[in-house]
């Protein structure tokens, strides 16, 4: 039951994203349209509630939302930044040094792994390739593998995230 | 306004509609038990076949029945069709009772020979929708439509030539007839969109009041080219028939009856086209392709006729034999057309065209209820031993005494044989076609006595000859087979008796309609 | 008129990066490879320029127009979307590739090969 | 001439996808085939009923200029729902043939009674 | 009549020598994988495409052609992804 | 001048991917190349005023006719036969 | 149409029927009698008596009728009936001597000639279904025989009748000329010129050939010869169906004479003679037996006489090539030859002979 | 089987040569002959049925009767599909 | 089976797509879009599902009878708003309910966007959108089904 409700409340909330200006309650909405979204958003919320929310609601607190957008537009920006003028670098000059690398960040929530998993695939010269099913160990391709960071299996996670498991753990766990 | 009239007034759409409620509601009802759902949809067929010959009522007393969708208002503009109409003339209405014979037919048919099948819910909505393309196609008075109830129609047979999956050649039939089937529908579209952007207007009537000996230009010709090319070879006319024998011959009997509808219904578009959506500029000579026509429909006589010499398959056969009736229709129509298309022919021998063209039309008829016929005997058969192959089939004449009975009218009637229909249509033909040239009724009438040697010789390896172990304890074709049967030959044998009363009520009118497309054109402007 | 300078530099930003995937998809050596220019470039381009129709859909708002808000919301939404679903679509194509069999090209190490030859 | 560039392109598409569908021997390109055919023709209609400097025929917020004319994508979204319908049962059906022949080559089916 | 502003153009076409690029990489591609990468790549360019083209012209329906792409692109990806991948659906 | 210059980029590019997708032997890369189609068609609509119908392919075509196709490959052979 | 009229037809048609089947019958027996004695007097034997084959129908009628074992009864039945009520029905359709044909106008109103082309199928579709049905190898080969002449001789038949209609349509004022009335009232020799005369000549040579093939006589007959196969498809039969089946290829004798009569010499005597009423119509019934014996001589006796039997596949060869060359050559020749007429200014025979 | 493809092969050029004159010959681009229909249904969109949107005016309202037979298209292909991939008893 | 990740992520937006599809349905006779194209986006979600996480474990959920009878629906409230035309209007397919004062009724000025316009379009939106939504996706699963079982056999 609290899955259908929040999952309705996400969906009704995105309605309401995408239907502003159609009226006058507070500037943006219009009464049918509200009316509408809330009948569309149950029907949307029904169908996907199991779906939406696996086990937990954790993510219902809005802390970690706000952590979230900081995380977003901080470290994560600033990584991608970063990422993109190296690779404008090797494009323009094709030096590369590739290999898969194992690294070992200790989540344990899905939701948690996904948004590494993301933000590693949008960070710095690497790419993740695979995720253990049961350890969430990653697999990353590495597109300028350091010698010093191999001497240690699994690979230490700094060299590839930065401080993205720090973030990433305290938003979704 | 009792509600007769209002049921009138509103027949086209009904007739279309009522069909395709039952198909939405077929799954529905199928969950309430198999003979719930089989009576619901024969209901639904009669209801459909009490709207068409309600509709055929006012048709044939002179009038053409339109029916504007969804308009109260702005209807009819001054000089622009805004909504989609419907309009329904003695053609039409003519190819609808044709359809509704052959549906309702096949339904009552496959009570029982559908029984031991899976998936039957999916079969009998299929069925209807392959109806309701057919009417769609039939009624229809706007081009777009039409090849969207085309697409419906093909779609829906191709679905149900595959009905047995784990027939491989089935299966493959099907994929042919869908290539094929999809291109034709593409060409369709792809001429429909050449005339609108040159004509503005998506009516037939609006079109054709449109196309004038001024405006055609090479763009008409093209649409007339694709669209011709698409619709014959959706009819299965001869360069592209090799689809035809294939998906007749391997789907469920049931199935290959509605598919001679379906065929003819493509047929009915080619009529349409060249009579009417280019009746004005039917005397320039691009557009009088009469001679084609006739060339083809001998072409495709014989091949029907030869190939059915050297299959072994029974229903394939049978099929082949249908290919050579096509032939006749257009050869009948073609004739017509040649004369009627030129101007120094067409007042000398004006009745001939006439009398040629209610032979072919007749002869639709005919050919739906004769291979109808035959192609439900086959079925039966199957039904009875599961065997297809004539060379392994032989004396169930002895426990099918009914089956054969029907075969031996079918196989007279396909094959022109006097007290049967096919003879008044085709005696039509021949009677007619000797004009143009007397080599063309000599072929006819070959092409359709060798059919008969065939036909005999299907009668005698299937129905007749020697005893089979095998064969020994078959029974007699179920009752509502039996039923299905002797309703066509009982119309058979109706229409053979009495070729003139059928010819001045039903294909009189059907032929005043496409040989006068004036008045057909002309409704927009004035009149009705 | 800042406003129409961030917009043309955002858009400058964006579309050099655009190229720059493109010209990386040419002429890397792998799959890998060739996934780290065209995810990453494209997605950072694409944030650059629709950022940029955003600050332009704001502009308008501020110049009075609703309709501009409207504008800048939905162009978000379209990022998010990119934003979710661009990495996973990286993430998924390397894994089927490396399970499919192509391997890096000059790889100095591939802790995956290996994990997968133990099974 | 260089105007109708959009119509020889949607011309070129049908021509290419008639060309697979008559010279292509894999029934998965055959239907591929058909499936450009449909593009092509959906494309034409919307081509025949564009106008210059038009916008779509839709009454938005912001007033717009001339409309491009509607009918033709009513048209081509009908068509469109076709193609996929189309697209699926022949699929489909290649399936079932390739589960009887073990092939999908044209020339090699037909094979084998029943 | 609305004109498109000639940045906007500039754009559009710079965007097409892109699609152009990862074209090529659909071409000649040796393997499947690096058809994907160009696929998805142009899908990518694509949507920032409309949407430069929807600001264009100032008008928000044009970006939920955008969305309904950005949404649901990857499904194919995902699709040819688990097809490489082989095992069953 | 420009945006006509799109409408001639365009359908030479469609008619580019719809070559490949045909001449390809690995049906694969003819599948993904349909997809490339079916995205530069629904530009081409959306070029064209036609947002409506460019939803509609894009609903189908990112999505739908690749999914079919692919099962339809997976169920089947993935290479065209030599001739 | 009221009740009256309607009665009146009806029992016109009844008594006209039973007349015809009747006279039929008893001349086609007669015939059948007297071409034995001819061809055995051609042959230098005695032959039976004239009435022998009276005797032979009668016996059959008393004799038991034995059903085989291997058959199907109710196929093997009805086969002989049909075959002998669509033989009487092709008389029906015929006039006969001054009487127009009892059937005129009633069924169908025009087209009888393609009416009776299929007709003529009937009785030899029933040998055929008989044949089928009784089981027997011998029966099969010969019925499978029987279907290879037939669809054989169709062909040239069909052409016969199609240039004798072609030709009567080019006339002016003449509707329905498939009519065997409108045939009989415009004898076409009257309006051919020189080529078309030699065409129609070639026609009646083709028509004379088609007749003993049609009747399954000699030369052609190989699907029921004794010597052939044993009796043929008819080796099963015995006792009343046996002597239906003998009936009606009687019945079809008369039939098949009188088409040739009624398309090639519609002439009667009664006009030449200017008389009118009961005597016309016996003096038009002689000449017309005369006529009938004269081509039944012809075409059968002679024929049977004269030339050996064909095997299988030289009938079917015989008709398929020279036959339908022969009569093909006659079409064109009757086609070109009002072209010829009016661009060369050639009167018709009848006019350089100087007859009308 | 050569003949067959020659056959072909001329069919299509011709159909080809066709094609590409029709392409030539029709309006030029962008520049259409005025649709009367098309324009009434723009201005009477709004009226009429209450849409903004002409497109759907069009499909649902003004053609909506293509709409049924289209969505009867859908809907039987979906069957059509079902019915191919059912169970079939093996006999 | 597809990784951990892209399950994860496909449970995420599938909401997303859900509600989105529904927007276009709804808003079908304001915006481009209308029943065909949202019940195409929500069925791609619903695909999406399946990719991601299996055509066994989406089987469970909801099977093809399931959907056959929705698609039954949908079409059956399709050509009850036809008949209803029929019934109220006078012809089938009347839109009845335009410029009255009934649901839906509203005529929109050419400024502002009301929901609360269109007649019988926005029903028929709706009718049109479940039954493709629940064709389309019938279709993909029914051959993945199909194609899953057969291979594990």
């Amino acid at each position: 039951m609290l899955a259908f409700v929040v999952t309705s409340l996400v969906c009704f909330l995105t309605y309401l994203f995408l239907t502003t200006g159609s009226g006058s309650i507070a500037g943006l909405w219009s009464i049918e349209e509200i009316l509408l979204g809330l009948l569309l958003s149950l029907f949307a919320g029904f169908i996907s509630q199991n779906i939406f929310i696996k086990d937990s609601y954790r993510m219902a607190n809005p802390k970690r939302w706000l952590l979230f957008l900081v995380y977003l537009f901080g470290p994560f920006f600033i990584g991608m930044a970063k990422a993109n003028f190296d690779v404008a670098y090797r494009v323009i000059t094709g030096k590369i040094n590739p290999g898969i690398v194992r690294i070992s960040p200790g989540i344990k929530t899905d939701l948690g792994i996904t948004m590494l998993a993301n933000s590693i695939t949008l960070t710095p010269g690497t790419l993740s390739v695979d995720v253990d099913e049961k350890t969430n160990d990653l697999y990353v391709h590495w597109i300028n593998v350091k010698e010093e960071a191999l001497k240690k299996k699994p690979v230490d996670e700094r060299y590839i995230c930065g401080s993205f498991p720090k973030w990433v753990r305290r938003i979704a766990e | 306004m009792n509600i007769l009239d209002i049921l009138l007034q509103q027949s086209p759409a009904l007739i279309v509609a009522t069909p395709l409620l039952g198909a939405f509601l077929t799954p529905l009802i199928g969950k309430l038990g198999y003979n719930v759902r089989n009576i619901f949809i024969i209901i639904i067929l009669a209801v459909t076949a009490f709207l068409v010959f309600l509709l055929a009522s006012d048709v044939f007393s002179g009038n053409i029945h339109t029916y504007v969708f969804g308009g109260t208002t702005s209807t009819v503009l001054s000089n622009t069709v805004i909504r989609i109409l419907f309009e329904v003339d003695g053609l039409s209405i003519f190819m609808a009772i044709i359809t509704v014979i052959l549906s309702l037919a096949a339904v009552i048919y496959s009570w029982a020979f559908m029984r031991e099948e899976t998936g039957q819910d999916k079969y009998y909505t299929l069925l209807l929708l392959m109806t309701t393309g057919m009417f769609g196609m039939v009624l229809t008075g706007d081009l777009f439509n039409f090849f969207v109830f085309l697409e419906i129609t093909s779609i829906a047979s191709c679905a149900l030539i595959a009905f047995w999956t784990h027939k491989a050649k089935a299966v493959e039939a099907a994929f042919n007839y869908m290539v094929i089937s999809t291109i034709g529908a593409l060409f369709v579209l792809l001429s429909i969109a050449f005339l609108y952007g040159k004509y503005d207007a998506l009516n037939i009537a609006k079109l054709a009041s449109r196309i004038t000996p001024v405006s055609f230009s090479f763009i008409d010709k093209l649409s007339l080219i694709l669209l011709l090319a698409a619709l014959t070879m959706k009819a299965g006319i001869a360069p592209m028939h090799m689809w035809l024998p294939d998906a007749y011959g391997r789907a469920p009997a049931s199935i290959s009856i509605i598919l001679v509808g379906a065929t003819q219904a493509s047929l009915y578009g080619v009529f349409r086209i060249c009579f009417t959506l280019y009746g004005n500029v039917i005397q320039i000579p691009e557009v009088s392709l009469g001679w084609i026509m006739v060339i083809l429909g001998l072409i495709t006589m014989l091949i029907g006729v030869f190939m059915a010499m050297i299959q072994i398959d029974f229903k394939k056969l049978i099929a082949y034999g249908a290919l050579a009736e096509l032939g006749y229709m257009f050869l009948g129509v073609g004739t017509g057309l040649t004369i009627l298309s030129n101007p120094q022919l067409s007042l000398a021998s004006n009745s001939f065209a006439l009398q040629a063209m209610k032979g072919g039309i007749f002869h639709i008829i005919n050919d739906a209820l004769d291979v109808g016929l035959l192609f439900l005997v086959a079925g039966a058969v199957y039904y009875a031993t599961k065997e297809s192959s004539l060379n392994n089939l032989g004396g169930i004449a002895r426990n099918m005494k009914y089956t054969t009975v029907f075969f031996l009218i079918g196989l007279l009637a396909v094959s022109g044989i006097p007290p049967m229909n096919g003879f008044a249509s085709k005696l039509l033909i021949y009677e007619s076609v000797y004009q143009l040239n007397p080599i063309l009724a000599i072929i006819a009438i070959l092409a359709s006595i060798m059919l008969l040697a065939i036909m005999v010789k299907v009668f005698y390896s299937a129905f007749l000859g020697p005893k089979i172990d095998r064969f020994q304890d078959i029974r007699e074709a179920p009752k509502s087979m039996l039923i299905a049967m002797g309703i066509l030959a009982s119309l058979i044998i109706f229409f053979g008796l009495f070729p003139d009363l059928i010819v001045n009520t039903l294909v009189e009118p059907a032929v005043k309609a496409i040989t006068h497309p004036t008045s057909y054109i002309l409704w927009l402007t004035g009149g009705v | 008129m800042i406003a129409t300078y961030i917009i043309y530099l955002f858009m400058g930003i964006g579309i050099f990066f655009m190229l720059l995937g493109g010209i990386g998809l040419i002429r890397f050596p792998d799959v890998y490879t060739r996934l780290h220019a065209g995810t990453k470039c494209t997605t950072f381009g694409s944030i650059f320029l629709t950022l940029s129709v955003v600050i332009l859909g704001l502009k308008t708002w501020y110049l009075g127009d609703v309709n501009g808000s409207v504008l800048a919301i939905h162009t978000i939404i379209a990022l998010a979307a990119i934003l979710i679903t661009n990495p996973t679509g990286a993430h998924a194509i390397a894994r089927a590739a490396h399970r499919s069999g192509v391997k890096p090209v000059n790889a100095v190490v591939d802790d995956l090969e290996k994990e997968e030859k133990k099974k | 001439m260089i105007a109708n560039i959009p119509f020889l392109a949607v011309m070129a598409m049908i021509i290419i996808g008639l060309a697979t569908v008559v010279f292509k021997r894999n029934l998965i390109k055959m239907v591929i085939g058909v499936s450009i055919i449909e593009s092509g023709v959906n494309l034409f209609l919307i081509t025949l009923g564009y106008r210059e400097h038009s916008v779509a025929p839709i009454y938005t917020a912001s007033p717009g200029g001339i409309m491009s004319y509607p009918v033709p994508q009513a048209l081509t979204l009908t068509s469109i729902v076709i193609g996929v319908a189309v697209l699926a049962l022949m699929l489909s059906l290649v399936i079932y043939i390739y589960r009887h022949y073990k092939t999908l080559d044209i020339r090699k089916l037909g094979g084998g009674e029943e | 009549m609305i004109e498109i502003g000639m940045e906007y153009l500039t754009i559009l076409l710079l965007l097409f020598i892109t699609i152009i690029l990862a074209g090529i990489r659909i071409i000649k591609g040796p393997t499947t994988p690096d058809r994907v990468v160009g696929l998805d790549t142009v899908n990518t360019v694509v949507i920032v495409g409309m949407v430069i083209f929807g600001a264009a012209y100032r008008e928000v329906i044009y970006i939920d052609v955008a969305i309904v792409y950005a949404l649901l692109s990857f499904i194919s990806t995902l699709f040819i992804a688990k097809y490489l991948e082989g095992g069953r659906f | 001048m420009i945006i006509e210059l799109l409408h001639i980029i365009i359908p030479i590019l469609i008619v580019a991917t719809s070559l490949v997708a045909v001449l390809l032997r690995d049906l694969m890369a003819s599948a993904i190349s349909l997809a490339a189609m079916s995205l530069l068609l629904s530009l081409e609509f959306y070029i064209l005023q036609a947002p409506d119908v460019a939803i509609a392919e894009a609903g189908v075509g990112a999505c739908l006719t690749t999914a079919i196709l692919v099962l339809a490959i997976k169920a089947t052979a993935r290479m065209e036969e030599e001739s | 149409m009221d009740i009256g009229t309607v009665s009146i037809t009806i029992l016109t048609v009844i008594f006209g029927a039973i007349g015809v089947t009747l006279f039929g019958i008893i001349i086609g027996l007669l015939y059948k009698g007297i071409d034995r004695k001819i061809a055995a007097h051609m042959q230098g034997r005695v032959g039976p008596p004239i009435r022998q084959p009276f005797l032979d129908v009668i016996k059959l009628f008393v004799k038991e009728n034995i059903v085989p074992d291997n058959a199907i009864p109710w196929v093997f039945h009805l086969a002989p009936i049909i075959g002998l009520i669509a033989s009487i029905t092709i008389l029906l359709y015929l006039p006969i001597g001054g009487f127009p044909a009892v059937l005129d106008g009633i069924i169908t109103s025009k087209g009888d000639l393609i009416l009776l082309l299929y007709l003529l199928i009937i009785p030899s579709l029933a040998l055929v279904t008989g044949g089928f049905s009784s089981g027997s190898p011998y029966a099969i080969v010969g019925a499978q025989r029987e279907m290879a002449t037939m669809i054989a001789y169709e062909f040239p038949l069909a052409i016969i009748i199609v240039t004798i209609a072609w030709r009567l349509s080019l006339m002016q004022n003449v509707s329905h000329v498939f009519t065997l009335s409108t045939i009989t009232s415009i004898p076409l020799w009257n309006i051919l010129g020189p080529l078309g005369f030699i065409g129609m000549i070639l026609l009646l040579l083709t028509l004379i050939i088609v007749t003993p093939a049609e009747l399954s006589k000699i030369p052609f007959d190989a699907p029921e010869a004794e010597t052939e196969i044993a009796g043929g498809l008819l080796v099963e039969y015995s006792g009343r169906n046996l002597a239906m089946f003998y009936l009606t290829d009687a019945v079809k004798t008369v039939a098949m004479g009188s088409i040739i009569i009624a398309l090639f010499f519609p002439y009667n005597l009664s006009p030449i003679l200017s008389m009118n009423g009961y005597p016309a119509y016996i003096i038009d019934f002689l000449f017309y037996l005369l006529k009938l014996f004269l081509v039944i001589l012809f075409s059968v006796t002679l024929i049977r006489v004269g030339v050996a039997r064909l095997k299988i596949d030289q009938i079917v060869y015989t008709y398929w090539v020279p036959l339908t060359l022969l009569a093909l050559i006659g079409l064109i020749c009757i086609m070109w030859d009002q072209t010829i007429m009016t661009q060369f200014g050639i009167p018709s025979v009848v006019e350089i002979l100087g007859l009308t | 089987m050569e003949g067959r493809m020659l056959v072909a092969a001329g069919s299509l050029t011709i159909v080809s040569i066709f094609l590409i004159f029709g392409a030539l010959l029709i309006h030029p681009f962008g520049v259409p002959n005025a649709y009367k229909m098309d324009q009434y249904i723009i201005d009477h969109t709004q009226n009429e049925s209450g849409a903004n949107n002409g497109v759907t005016a069009v499909v649902f309202d003004y053609r909506g009767f293509d709409t049924l037979g289209e969505a009867t298209v859908l809907f039987t292909a979906v069957a059509g599909v079902i019915l191919v991939f059912r169970r079939v008893k093996k006999e | 089976m597809m990784s951990k990740i892209v399950k994860t992520i496909a449970g995420i937006s599938f909401p997303f797509i859900t509600i989105y599809g529904l927007y276009v349905i709804a808003h079908g006779h304001l915006t481009p879009g209308g029943g065909f194209q949202g019940g195409a986006i929500v069925a791609s979600g619903l695909i999406l599902l399946l990719v991601a996480y299996g055509t066994d474990w989406i089987i469970e959920k909801i099977k093809e009878s399931h959907l056959s009878i929705l698609e039954s629906l949908g079409a059956l409230g399709f050509i009850g708003v036809a008949f209803l035309g029929l019934i109220f209007g006078g012809m089938f397919f009347t839109n009845f309910i335009a410029g009255t004062s009934m649901l839906f009724g509203g005529i929109p000025t050419s400024t502002a966007a009301n929901i609360n316009t269109g007649g019988t379009l926005p029903l028929m939106n709706f009718a049109v959108g479940l039954k493709v939504i629940a064709g389309l996706f019938a279709i993909v699963l029914v051959m993945a089904y199909a194609i899953s079982k057969e291979e594990g056999e």
